[in-house]
């Protein structure tokens, strides 16, 4: 069977800690800060308990897909971090642990996963209060949320706010048309936008080298005349650190930047997937060396920030948490099939109104075709 | 139902034509709503390639009539993200036929992101394209291809068909908290004035219009083709009911089917290709709906399925008068 | 017309499914033709997400089974260029609900270009799709939006709904010169398999298949709503005929119009939101040419108008042999 | 009235003649192609005799809309130039002098101005012979193209010919993702493609520096791993010659390039459109100076290559040669209707040969609506 061969990535890129966890130079001040180095282990502890959860519901069938980022928890949590309450975040499926760090609801994701629709969750496990970062749903097709969060932030450029927009694209979603429409309109307008190029290597089968001839995808960039950095993706305090400052300048009225975080998908594309079919799973043992979470704790550790006990504990005490989390999804019932009409128009119409009793007098056993008229079923 | 007869008696207004009335509303609209932004390539110091947008950039400045990079579907997905964040965005698509590269984003972001979001974001938009033919341009500048969203859920899809129309339409869909797209036809834009109010006034977006009530057949139109049906109904003997649509989606049905149902036979008169153009479905909800009051079959007056042709051969293609009356005769002779 | 009875008593061949139908069939394809290339992104050594491209990519080499970086739009337009230049192009899109993407190049090239050149210029190619609902995925992987195809002119719209008919079909659509789709309806990939020959064979892409004859109603439908047309047709106390329209653009007008002036009433079944569905057009073109022969108004039994929703709430959305029954009843017990 | 300021562009591109024809540096071997070198003043010239022409059928009514190139013949006619027989171009409406260059005929083109279909033409104006270089229709939906062109040039790289396929794209189109996809592809896949980028500063009334934040156009191709060179576009020589190295490199399977070559809109956007809307006129002047036909003319007067007479004598003939062109265009008779039916699928269907009796019908003054069984209207 040919599979492709990988290239792996050059390591020019930013770093704060080496795969070790070591200091490769001056420490960022983040690096002080232990209350964010704190809430960023356990964002990815958690990540990665979520993950390893809803894959045995998975395999039980309780959920249909799932898309997991084990291995590449610090890309999304290190950038996510570096926002401030009251910023807009638009990510995509790979994104979950952005999500967690601002306290996003494990259960009303968890519901989602077992194919509840939105009304229905929000029925049952409603949101309180507004989240301090406002997350768009998480985006399925790819590439199309970079225009979206351009806008976002265009709006806050005109209106004079110093909110900022961030969004995530995959290093294969980098090949469609989308990404470079909303870069440039990034460009033009100096849209405070910091968009994130989450490089895990592949696009399911496709390895990085078959999406571009670019040097890197932090490159790219380059076509809109938007800075753009490029950084060790599984060393959370390089991502931080890199978003921060690209945070502030947007922030400052300097429009946007563009950060390839360099990572690797160490798992399955999605459940539906099976890797090995057209990669070398060796390749593995390479990156497993540079675990992003092991590469935190090793350094917390070292700084004594954490102590000893504290992995098992907070492993101990997230497992916990998201079965918790499950406990709550579980109780939600099974979505009506009428919600599949809700929040199309925001008024109602005569075919709208007709569907609905069609399928009410489907599910009674009634014939739903009776209607000869067009004055309705009753 | 509203009722206006045509044309319509002792309206009072400044004679303006379409094209203007657009331009007259979009400014209403900007200086009552510091929301609305408009956006697309071609809009600001040249005021539109239509001059629809004529004066705005210079009395809002260039951050609420933004001149954009030349990208439909960076003007559509930009667009989406500024409603989602509360401005009333009001996009141009230079012209219909340039909408297709901007399909992704109409698909999984304008369409759907109410939807997606549980209701829990509002997408208030409304997508000015100026469509539909006549004018003897080049490739891809005449088309009527309102079936791409007549079919997807989540949009509104409106059509005016005389200036003061415009107006009502234009500024309900402005406000309206739907996205939605506003198809102004182009070959009338200065095809003929009325009296439009100076005062602010809205047009349901769920209603059809009666431009006239008969009482033998009816013919359902909209847009640049509304003109036609009515001197077709003149020069025909047979007494024609004309509903003008107006809002393509969703359909006011309950018009659709009263009128039929009251005059037993239908055309339908659209430019847009036959299959699967919208006489398709009307058609087809007539006969699920109004079977037993038809004395004839339903005639598609329409253009051809082919893609819209060069100049020479434009009016060929394009349903005219002529073409409307034809089947109007065809079906009043019709025997079972 | 031709008329296979199911199941196809007598007929010789390997058993095997759709997905190995169409895996078949692209190998023979690209043996017989050199000029045959494959593109898409994942087809190359994973095989394609549903597996229809396995193994082609280690037998025909990169160069024909050439796997593309993520761009439905750049799969699109670089096919049509190769396809301009005498290869037989058979890009895939990885799901139907992917397409939106790629709307610009087929528009402006992939159904244009043929006509555009006043014939110089031919574009051979065949956009292979999943398609279609059933499978309890995420987003935009369940959608059937042919109304988008059928409405464009200058392309042909290809959905089997059997193994046999996968194989004929496909090969014919390969083979034709006319740019073309070919929607494969992914539920039933691996939902059956019944005998296939090896040799070549090819189906005509002008007739709809007579699945069944019957007297008193006539189911048209196509992809994996053939099967529940069949049950239902079993179940109900009527003489059902069931017309596989199989190619969907140009439609077979001629059987339609024949098979419905037999029965004197139709049902339509698809999975498509029902607004500007096909059903919409098959019932309007009853209506036009077949009016005196209905004794009973056209049921479209079909999706809703809704973005296709989550899993928990497919199967209400999703037509089948219940909702057929009821459709098929409705019109029988009708009475004028 | 506001109007949009330009930018002028930056100037340190590659020239080989300056505004007034002296070569700036060592000449490129193009310089003692004689013939070469008359037949792209020639096609210069013929371009924009013919523009003036359709000018004036334009304002008369004979012709409904038209694209002028005036200024700009430089860039299409100096690289189409570089290309061999057996090549293929894809051209938009703005590179009338590539075909030109390559005798197309402007009988043919003037009656597509004055809206004959394609079959006509192709009855009343046959083709005879294969042209040397094949040319696509000219394009109206802006930058898809560049994909159609780089699928062409992928055929040659599978199948080891050594043709090149050149393709064009104006500054504003470069903002579509279509165009983005397509150097993508061709980066991937090493096509021998070769892009330009013809920057006339506007985009209708959209000036470059408003369409991208990019430093230059020819970074653009940066994004994508695609060698790039900017030249003086209305510098014939140096569009040749950068256009010859790419064109070359491609043959050689060097794979694609995209050149940005540097020009202005001298005129309207297209007969449609009035410039003094919405830009300052008197930058016009700057660009005068810089006027592609008087360079290469004083280029081509000072070696000797044409003499005092030629340039009055070539106006001349080619003014006779146009004359000459309509004439012919205007004996092809208007488009027969039915014509908008030919060439959509191959064979024929139920609805084209229904359609095309009901238009007949209607032409005859019969009632096209009469067939109420589908049989038909005979
Ligand atoms: C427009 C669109 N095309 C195709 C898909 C199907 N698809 C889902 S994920 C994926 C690969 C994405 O790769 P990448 O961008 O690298 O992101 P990753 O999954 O690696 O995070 C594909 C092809 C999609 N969701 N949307
Ligand atoms: C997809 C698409 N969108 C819009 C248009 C309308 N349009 C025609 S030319 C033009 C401007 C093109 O500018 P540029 O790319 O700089 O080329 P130039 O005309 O200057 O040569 C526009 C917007 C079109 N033809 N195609
Ligand atoms: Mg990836
Ligand atoms: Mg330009």
């Amino acid at each position: 069977m040919p599979q492709w061969t990988e290239r792996r990535p050059a390591e020019d890129f930013y770093r704060v800690l080496d795969p070790d966890g070591d200091p490769v130079d001056d420490l960022p001040s983040v690096a002080d800060d232990e209350e964010t180095l704190r809430r960023m282990y356990r964002t990815m502890l958690q990540t990665r308990a979520l993950d390893e959860k809803t894959l045995r519901m998975q395999r039980r069938g309780e959920v249909s897909i799932i898309a997991r980022s084990t291995g590449e928890e610090a890309v999304a949590c290190g950038s996510a971090a570096a926002l401030a309450p009251g910023d807009w975040c638009f990510p995509t499926y790979r994104q979950t642990s952005a999500l967690l760090y601002w306290n996003a609801r494990m259960d009303r994701a968890i519901a989602g996963l077992m194919g509840a629709e939105p009304e229905t969750i929000n029925e049952h496990l409603p949101l309180e209060g507004e989240p301090e970062v406002t997350f768009t749903p998480v985006y399925v097709p790819l590439a199309v949320n970079v225009a979206n969060a351009v806008g976002s932030a265009m709006v806050d450029r005109f209106q004079g706010d110093d909110r900022v927009t961030l969004s995530y694209i995959g290093d294969g979603s980098t090949s469609e048309g989308d990404f470079h429409e909303a870069l440039n309109f990034a460009g033009v307008f100096e849209a405070p936008a910091v968009t994130i190029c989450q490089n895990n290597q592949w696009a399911i089968s496709v390895p990085a080298h078959r999406q571009t001839a670019a040097e890197t995808f932090a490159r790219k960039a380059e076509a809109h005349g938007v800075p753009h950095e490029r950084v060790d993706g599984n060393d959370v305090l390089a991502v931080y650190e890199a978003t921060r400052e690209a945070v502030e300048r947007a922030r400052d009225g300097g429009g946007p930047t563009f950060i390839e975080a360099v990572t690797y998908r160490m798992v399955e594309h999605n459940t539906a997937d099976e890797e090995s079919v057209y990669r070398d799973e060796d390749e593995r043992d390479y990156w497993e060396d540079k675990d992003p979470v092991d590469r935190l704790e090793a350094f917390l550790l070292d700084r004594g920030v954490i102590d000893d006990e504290d992995p098992e504990r907070y492993r101990e005490a997230l497992r916990e948490e998201v079965q918790e989390a499950v406990d709550r999804a579980r109780e939600v019932p099974i979505s009506d099939p009428e919600t599949m009409f809700d929040n199309h128009l925001q008024a109602t119409s005569w075919s709208e109104r007709h569907q609905r009793q069609e399928l009410a007098a489907e599910r009674a056993g009634a014939n739903p075709f009776a209607d000869f008229t067009g004055e309705g079923l009753e | 139902m509203s009722l206006h007869a045509e044309p319509r008696d002792g309206q009072e207004g400044r004679e303006m034509n379409i094209v203007t009335a657009v331009n007259e509303t979009l400014r209403q609209e900007m200086q009552r709503d510091d929301s609305v932004r408009l956006l697309g390539y071609d809009i600001g110091p040249i005021g539109g390639v239509y001059r629809a947008t004529e004066g705005l950039h210079e009395e809002f400045g260039e951050e609420r009539v933004i001149d954009t990079p030349l990208s439909e579907n960076g003007i559509l997905g930009t667009a989406v993200g500024m409603a989602m964040r509360g401005c009333r965005v009001v996009p141009e698509i230079q012209f219909m036929g340039f909408f297709y590269p901007a399909f992704g984003q109409f698909m999984y972001t304008m369409a759907k992101m109410h939807e997606r979001s549980g209701g829990a974001l509002e997408v208030p938009m409304t997508v000015r394209m100026p469509y539909s033919g006549g004018i003897k341009s080049s490739e891809y500048h005449s088309e009527s291809t309102e079936t791409f969203l007549v079919h997807t859920p989540g949009v509104r899809v409106v059509v005016p068909s005389t200036p003061y129309e415009t107006k009502g339409l234009l500024a309900a869909t402005i406000r309206d908290d739907d996205p939605a797209f506003f198809l102004e036809p182009k070959k009338i834009y200065r095809g003929g004035t009325e009296p439009v109010p100076d005062e602010e006034y809205t047009i349901s977006l769920d209603e059809a219009r009666y431009v006239r009530h008969g009482e033998d057949v009816t013919v359902y139109t909209w847009g640049a083709m509304v003109r036609h049906a009515v001197t077709a109904a003149d020069a025909v003997d047979a007494d024609v009911e004309i509903v003008d649509l107006r809002t393509l989606s969703p359909l006011d049905v309950e018009t659709i089917l009263e009128s039929v149902k009251k005059t037993g036979r239908a055309v339908v008169l659209h430019e847009a290709r036959r299959t699967l153009g919208l006489g398709a479905e009307i058609s087809a909800l007539i006969n699920e709906y109004a079977l037993d009051h038809l004395h004839a079959p339903i005639k598609r007056a329409t253009g051809y399925d082919v893609h819209f042709p060069g100049h020479q051969v434009e009016d060929a293609y394009l349903p005219d008068a002529d073409r409307a009356q034809h089947a109007i005769e065809a079906v009043m002779n019709y025997e079972f």
